[in-house]
């Protein structure tokens, strides 16, 4: 089946309305969601560390339990307050 | 073909998805974006909802052949993992890898709360045979009480592939939200007293027993209940790379990059699978109902073992370990820490619960077990599989069944 | 079998390579040599151009079954994967979680840019047409114009699967070549005021935008281009695992050892069909010079509407970011930093570039789907595809075609 | 089907292990607890070992489906991978990304060495015809004495499938007994004057040469010998990933996850040929003893050509080196290194040997070649191999194989 | 084919059963095996330094090559007397 | 079909006769492949630090861009002069 240039430039004109019909639809769909949602700054950096409490109570637990068990003694004999990471 | 440019642009408006854009994917592409939104903004189980989520929106999409029935599709492709019960033993290796069965040797009577927890899967099996669905569906969805996606996956695409989607879909969701059903269950069946139990520091266990356990586990389980041996073999195998000591590469690779890659593809298949022919029926509403029922006498189940232990021990078992015998690990075991502390901020239960938490994981897997003896027959699951085996290895059974025809029509 | 000394001999020698080598293996022997020259040595996509050039080379040694056509053998194992158009899409699930759309997000109207340069496929399709191509072979080479290797892959897999290996070489040759073959037409295109424009700078945009975007984009596009949905369904889902934020396991498998394996294969698979039969053929040539066409159409389409962005604007966009609409990423939106920073030692167009450039990558995507809703026939390609499904996930159909075929026989 | 309970009760007992538990099974499950025992006790190559034992494990538990022979189970799925020779070369890739060339090119007279230890090879395969094995069985066998894996399960699979077990686990024990083999026999057959000589540094090696050297070496390997194409191409590609420069993403894949994902597959597979049926036969007694056979021959070999060379050089070359031909890198290398400064402390040949150890590698993959040119039926190779391929690839043949008896049959 | 509840009930109590007992038959043997094979508590760390000495050997060779290669003398002009990690 | 300890001889004296051929082949490519490109002592060390200006040029441009932003001043109202790694 050998293609003749007038179906070529057929396929190319439709193509090329295609994509550019595609991509301006992305287009509007972006720009009404940029407006949607708007950038805020994130929080300041602080906020970030409280902001799993439930992990780090597993971690005191953990941390406790493990100790507990190395140093022979019941959980409940000493508390870990806090964890810090460096 | 023709290429004018009207019948170029009719063809290119015929193929578009809007053509044969039915409600029922309407229906099913918001439950997609649901099941993203959930996974992202509310973090239910991230990993595999956000993979099963997209998968569900591709397959949703009419035209895109991404539908788990498609043939030579690329999920499709993903599917065969599913279908041949290929990927749910892999990921559980990589579980395997990353479970330390430490709190369980220490105090190897949890492994009961892992048993009671079980309950929650025949308590549904029955409400499920009520409902109408037959042995096998019943069975598929009580599953989803063992807490474990892996496992129902596994089961349903065995005895129930058509309800491998809500089941699949039922069993994240609800371990997701085990934070939320698990804590008024506990505090409605314990005392105060109970729940401020504290209990003894768990033993340390000597390397040797920690190797030694997955091998025993695999012969013993798998002796009593073969069918459970490509998930439970795989758990082990995935623990004693963990324990052994001597194959840390394996180790590393399998509860990284190996369960991710796996994890992918599951999560998409499962994903695809969830067509509006398949997913939009009462059937899934029910199953949602059965879950949630599941998971409720799961927890029940292993609280009032937990009571029964509680009071057998004189006292030294605290109730609140039982509920994390559902499995959902490790999220099960820190509910139990967190009811735990509510009542007494010094009671840490949190390795204690580990015990029974990993003990459901075995519980759910020798539940699947049952199950595969009772009903996946041997016969029909070799018949079932063979589609693939023969024709890759041995060209000629095929050859061979063309003469036995050939034989006959001559005759 | 018989073992005398000279009997033996003379089989090692008759099975060697050199017993029946022909000048075409020779040639493709030098031509795998300098890819793997090209690849180390001028840096020319080492990635995928190392390992094509090395399955070249082990394909085109007489008798090692090593080419793409050598059933059972190694490499013919993987071509399946490029066959079926499972590994494309797994690439572009790594390009997408190593991508950040971040700059297309800040200016959409860059889109436009990637949709201008699609300018080049289709000026190539008509070169194609025009030098004795039949329309679908003349979409697989034009795509070459998209400057995307996995798209190129694809695409040529699908409409043209015997023109697969010249269009993968040229495709990330010439994407190679972007920093030689762009500045030229970049400074014939415009004037030295317009690349000293210097443009505004990016608006920071909202991590929830970013989520969404892949999500919507998959959407839309697979909606309007069902066909597309593997490649760009696959690529949202990359980028979704990159911004979620709650799957950082997959996306770091995803961007690393997933993307990194699946490379290896594809390209070995790509070397193994470049062999004398299917490359050493005027029809190579055609390509080779189509594929410098189409960089350059591809060029001059992104560079003629930036200039157009750029008077609509009142002068705000640098035509030069137009260019970078050939995808190629991150080589074109680089090559628009220095031709501006040349002109102008203080404009920093690189940001700017970026959104064009991945605009590129949609638009591609966009083009390869207008192609298959085009040509690739859906009732064809489920033919095509039909070859492992049935067998793999269902063992009846062909006991149900013997059954017609006995039935038709006996009457 | 009927739930009764006893009924119920009968099918779960019925389908237990026990039920079918054999002799045979008992003593492979023990065989697997041994090899388990040795892997990580006594660090017998853990990394093939304890999966291979596990995979042992699993394939020897009735009914659990898990042997390389039930068609539709886990395992079989992986053993494809070893029946279709996949899973070896990938393997091979990832040896090539570990291996250092440099020594070897620094010193290129050791390939010499790693020539002569392939004298086991050919010592074993005499034993094994004399011992009543025919003679591609007796080449499977004898290859254990390449000490080399993946050679020795590439050419067991290809040659004496049915001795694919016990060939794999003999070379993988034996070359964790090197230091327990050799060390002897080096002592035996070296004079205390040769072990004190002290070999000149190696000259360092231009990067280019690194890199050109696996491009030469497969295009003289693989024209003389084709069949060696899969695993020496494959180790040749992962050194080029390694020395190139341009490809790091692609080398630490190969070294890392790639290689370790594929030896859990290709250990597993192994491990699920091990049945009783395969595995407790008087043939497996036999290749034990042949193995060690391999081994001694293999390290007298190398050490007899060390002292041939000794004398030749002028006493420039320690014969203790000769030994490290038979491949097992490193260990082997670790051995000559350790009986040298046993002799003199301040003797350093571990470098040295690197030469001949890697030797050894290309060594075994040349007699693998040779064996595949006098042995590997091409023709019946591409029949075995084209099971899989034409069904994934192309639809028509089974239809085509259809109509041809249709027409038969209507004569 | 619908199945009948009291089937669901003789399928679950017999369930139930077997998951006991084998969870059961899994407590003794670990309880067993804990006996057999009680906690030791690890060696001092030194131990462990002094552990792999062939490898330590290997390491010393190497080394003492590889600088021999590059200071351009012989590998027996000197001594490496030991590696410390740190 | 049983094979005979003399076909045995034949293929064991042919296949090590091939691989000593084969390996001797590879050693005299060696060996003028190490005479033509001889080894080169690598290049001084601050020659690295220069070597990649354009990817460095990207650097300033990515880092100008991204400070622009978050400055919110023009990316020509301030100058990067160089990076430095450390
Ligand atoms: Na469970
Ligand atoms: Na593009
Ligand atoms: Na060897």
């Amino acid at each position: 089946m050998e293609a003749s240039i007038s179906a070529a430039l057929n396929v190319s004109v439709l193509a090329m309305g295609v994509i550019f019909t595609v991509l301006v639809i992305l287009i509007f769909t972006i720009q009404l969601l940029v407006k949607l949602i708007p950038y805020k700054a994130p929080p300041a950096p602080p906020a970030r560390a409280a902001s799993s409490p439930s992990n780090q109570d597993d971690q005191v637990a953990a941390i406790t339990a493990t100790l507990a068990s190395h140093m022979g003694k019941r959980p409940d004999e000493f508390r870990i307050v806090n964890i810090q990471s460096h | 073909m023709e290429f004018s440019f009207s019948s170029s642009a009719s063809k290119i408006i015929h193929s578009t998805g809007f053509f044969s854009l039915g409600g029922g994917d309407i229906i099913m592409l918001g439950v997609a974006c649901v099941l993203i939104y959930l996974a992202i903004w509310k973090k239910f189980e991230p990993l595999l909802l956000l993979p099963i989520g997209f998968g569900c929106l591709l397959a949703n999409i009419p035209m895109s052949m991404m539908a788990s029935t498609d043939s030579g599709g690329l999920l499709n492709f993903f599917y065969q993992g599913v279908k041949h019960e290929i990927l749910p033993p892999l990921i559980f290796m990589g579980v395997g890898a990353l479970t330390d069965f430490g709190p369980l040797l220490a105090n190897p009577a949890t492994l009961l709360l892992g048993a009671a927890a079980q309950i929650g899967v025949y308590m549904t099996l029955i409400g499920a045979v009520y409902l109408g669905f037959n042995m096998q569906e019943a069975s598929a969805i009580g599953i989803i009480g063992g807490a474990d996606g892996p496992t129902s996956i596994f089961i349903a695409s065995k005895l129930a592939p058509h309800l491998l989607a809500p089941i699949a879909v039922a069993a994240y969701s609800y371990m997701s939200l085990v934070p939320l059903i698990q804590p008024p269950i506990m505090k409605l069946l314990t005392t105060e007293k109970e729940r401020k139990i504290k209990m003894e520091q768990l033993r340390p266990i000597s390397q040797t027993v920690k190797i030694i356990f997955p091998v025993i586990v695999t012969i013993v389980c798998c002796l009593l209940l073969p069918g459970v041996a490509p998930l439970l073999g795989m758990l082990m195998l995935g623990n004693l790379f963990r324990e052994s000591g001597v194959t840390a590469r394996l180790h590393e690779t399998t509860e990284t990059h190996l369960i991710n890659i796996v994890t992918i593809l599951l999560a998409l298949a499962v994903g695809s699978s969830m067509t509006a022919e398949s997913f939009l029926r009462v059937e899934t509403l029910k199953i949602i109902v059965l879950g949630l029922l599941a998971f409720s006498f799961a927890t029940a189940g292993g609280l009032l073992f937990g009571k029964l232990m509680c009071k057998f021990s004189g006292g030294k078992v605290n109730p609140l370990i039982g509920s994390a015998g559902v499995s959902a690990v490790p999220m099960a075991a820190r509910v139990s820490q967190k009811v735990g502390a509510d009542t007494d901020p010094t009671n840490f239960l949190l390795m204690h619960a580990m015990g029974p938490n990993v003990a459901g994981v075995i519980g759910s897997a020798v539940a699947a077990g049952v199950f595969i003896s009772l009903f996946g027959d041997a016969g029909a699951a070799i018949d079932t599989h063979a589609a693939l085996a023969p024709i890759i290895g041995n060209p000629e059974p095929g050859m061979q069944a063309l003469a036995t025809v050939v034989e006959a029509v001559k005759q």
